[in-house]
């Protein structure tokens, strides 16, 4: 049953150093203060998952949060690089980072997997691609009907999944609307879930067949307005494309990255 | 009378050319996508753009910067999860072309999107394989559209992150249920196109004023040239005005909402 | 591309003899009006596929249109047993009837895995159950990530697709409201699909994330007013609940049942 | 002072009583369903009620005659596809009680709904398993609620539709991912439990005026009593209104769309 917490709280009880956590938003809705609030809190050792890194999880690599990366497009979408990631898997600064790569297809079929219970996910996925060479969680498998040779992967069942979404109503109901990515695929995978939302609502006022996660399938629920900032709410705000542009400079510079760390994260209290 | 434009511009028309009207097209972020918009808005315009993000028939009025912008839901018919687009529409069979952008190709259409050099102590990192290594398989064919040069047209991609058709032209051979892979590659110099047989890339067209020197130049590797080599039709007057002022909207779109203040 | 057809022409263009025929709804949103019409040209030889045969598959299968079934449940939703069904299966009349029987669960991921373009579905299912001894079409793999034994099922992938939809649009794109079952899985699913609909307006006036499948992945859209009746239409009419009862005298009794399908499918031309 | 109830009342208000406040509950339609909804309006308004058409938590003001009747979908918090809730809801381990009813029973609780005699030459057929097999293995835990009768409770079911403990009750001995199975059965004579070793039903509790001798009448197999035999808690004043009231409501509702005029 979904509890109302502080975001300090929420991430304070359930992501503990070394966690295996998945934070979704696909290109939309991605849970940057909660982002934020675990690189406060100094959270280390942590397996990332994530279809798109984006600048949230730059950030977190780049703050020493990580130690593993499960991932399938790692870019600063429609700007070019993750600096912060390719320094880590490069360098190996702060720290090493491992590293182990899908393609959006599998992921998104081991997300749907893992909300589904199942340890695996099946997918024609993987013809004539590398990465079967560099990834061993990639397998293959053959259909006991057809004989037909698949792509299997584990299904993402982690620790902790966190998403951002507009808005819950008092009993903590969540609805997620427009670009919905995976995001109820994380809260249902997820061990314990932790939502953000821009506000509390007494009535989400949504479709028969909305996107809405019940209460009862979430753990925490916090406020955090503008918690998708610079990413975008459907309904809400825009995407700050300025932002992600001048994220490729902030980003390609450890010391420009570690003020921004310092001003826009550390210093800014539970703020986005 | 020839009208003014840029290489850029012969590429991107070029590339919206080859959509068909009614097509079914899943769109890499981009060129393609600047491509696709420009055919959805000049000769196809019940061509049917799918993005990654899960967004089904969306019409954008500007370029979207990213591959879940909101511009892409609003004008959507109906935005679906992302296991959905990739289980139902993706892999369920529903996309004629996929439409993909690359940072090295091979002579076999090999992409790779991945990294320069080796995997585990990579020269350079790149983004990954997001969408493309089950678009190329799973759409019924493939276009892709990249600038010409020899920095992108390697004789041996580092990596094959998405399979054109193998290292020796034969990766499709006998695997069932995918589709037709890479049949069209349109550069700012010229239009490729797979042997039927070998697979290996035939330059089919030059784009007027581009020598067949200039395209081996920009190519990595010894490039066969077909035998009646045509030359590309130019852009129309309408194609570029509807070009440039789509992308004049897009840097206008993605200029005003630059408020970058909380940066 | 969706083709505005009569529900005869739609019919008679891809309903052939011998076809794979899934036809779905939930309780909710039957085809009746297509079912009936598929009586009345005379189809024989039909694999039909749902998961809950209701009165429209007793009804065909009184009527001699099929020789195997695909199912999971075959009961009158709250009144008893399908007579018609039984007869098939117990006496053989009109003719024998070849059953294929599973759970629901299994059903709802072979129509996922046929929509998905999977030959397979992988699930947690038939644990400890007489079903697979029975039904040649559960198999069992193992997880090649932790060995675990998951049930596997061939994907519904069948030649024609049937199901009753709110409304379609001009462009033939159709909403589906309500229960929504596996109606889009069927069309995805189907070589061909045929989709029946209450009305068509100018715009379908959905949310964001609501249950719209485009016009280009239907092959033809046929106007039938009230074609899920006895059944209901979220949004349009409720189920005739008396005559889901009546159906139980009725079917029991094969002359009363074949004069019922004189009058009022025989008889009815183009009506449900 | 003893109130006057039926035996069919007894059964459901204990059905009811068993399910507490908060747990969400996957309802067979029937039986299940009724004691589902009195808990609910009762003692666990926060019960969560989901059912197989795809609706989750759902507050049907009258009984739903099939497992999608409208009124499940209309007052329900929102509702699902039907794969989704199987996989997503039910096997992703949202459930933590599945409530079901059953044709025959035996003494490791396993179920048949398919039919009475062999397979392929059925005495009587029966509808089939529906969602019932994988209720009840990925259900936290079962409860089942069913008239006691011979016909009922028989020596060996004629088919395994949905286990219980398997025919030896070692069925889920070493099963990975799967549920405690049934934990208790209501019928309208007693409460039975699982022997926590064995698995081997156990009578546990006797309705109100119920001897051991009926039930070992209506039992088609020796049955075992606790050594503690119970007497269960007789059904309350409010209970009883609001389970009588609910019912005429639902009479009342289903005749009232008795149209039949087309059939």
């Amino acid at each position: 049953m979904a509890e109302f917490l502080s975001l300090h709280d929420a991430v304070a009880r359930y992501v503990e150093d070394g966690a295996t956590l998945a934070m979704e938003g696909f290109t939309h809705l991605i849970p940057f203060a909660a982002g934020h609030e675990i690189i406060r809190q100094g959270r280390r050792e942590l397996t990332l998952i994530r279809m798109t890194p984006d600048l949230i999880f730059d950030q977190m690599i780049g703050a020493g949060c990580a130690r593993r990366l499960i991932f399938s497009w790692g870019g600063n979408p429609g700007v070019g690089s993750l600096h912060r990631l390719r320094d880590a898997v490069e360098k190996g600064y702060p720290q090493p980072l491992e590293i182990f790569e899908h393609s959006h297809a599998a992921m998104a079929c081991a997300f749907e997997a893992g909300a589904a219970g199942l340890p695996l996910a099946v997918l024609r996925g993987y013809v004539g691609s590398d990465l079967p060479k560099v990834n061993s969680q990639i397998k293959f498998i053959e259909c006991p009907f057809t004989g037909e040779r698949l792509a299997a992967v584990p299904a993402v069942r982690p620790d902790v999944g966190i998403v951002h979404a507009q808005k819950a109503d008092r009993a903590g109901n969540v609805l997620v609307e427009g670009i919905i990515g995976v995001q109820k695929e994380v809260v249902l995978a997820a061990r314990h879930s932790i939502v953000t939302v821009e506000e509390v609502v007494d009535e989400l006022q949504a479709g028969p067949n909305a996107c809405v996660i019940p209460g009862w399938a979430i753990d925490a629920i916090a406020v955090a307005e503008q918690g998708a900032y610079p990413s975008y709410a459907h309904g809400y705000y825009p995407r700050d494309n300025a932002f992600y542009k001048a994220w490729d400079e902030i980003a390609r510079d450890r010391e420009a990255f570690a003020a921004w760390l310092e001003e826009h994260v550390y210093h800014a209290g539970g703020a986005a | 009378m020839s009208l003014d434009y840029t290489a850029a511009e012969m590429m991107t028309v070029t590339a919206a050319r080859a959509l068909a009207n009614g097509t079914t097209c899943f769109v890499g972020i981009g060129l393609p996508s600047e491509a696709a918009n420009l055919a959805r808005l000049t000769h196809a315009p019940e061509v049917v753009l799918i993005y990654e993000s899960g967004t089904l028939q969306t019409k954008p009025n500007v370029l979207p910067l990213s591959i879940g912008d909101g511009e892409l839901c609003e004008t959507a018919l109906t935005t679906v999860s992302v296991p959905e687009m990739f289980r139902y529409w993706l892999q369920g069979g529903h996309v004629d072309v996929g439409f993909l952008g690359t940072a090295q190709i091979d002579r076999y259409c090999n992409l790779n999107t991945t990294l320069i050099g080796d995997y585990r102590e990579p020269k350079v990192r790149l983004p990954g394989g997001g969408g493309a290594p089950e678009i190329a398989t799973n759409a019924g064919e493939v276009f892709i559209t990249v600038k010409h040069s020899r920095r992108t047209f390697v004789e041996a991609v580092d990596f094959v992150t998405t399979v054109g058709f193998g290292r020796d032209g034969r990766a499709r051979d006998g695997v069932p249920n995918i589709g037709r892979g890479p049949t069209r590659v349109i550069t700012d110099l010229c239009v490729m196109k797979p042997d039927p047989e070998t697979k290996e890339l035939v330059v089919v067209s030059l784009h007027p004023g581009v020598t067949a020197e200039q395209v081996q130049e920009a190519t990595g590797w010894e490039i066969r040239f077909a035998e009646r080599l045509e030359t590309t039709p130019e852009p129309g007057a309408e194609e570029l005005n509807v070009l440039r002022e789509l992308k004049a909207r897009t840097a206008r779109h993605h200029a005003g909402n630059e408020t970058g203040a909380q940066a």
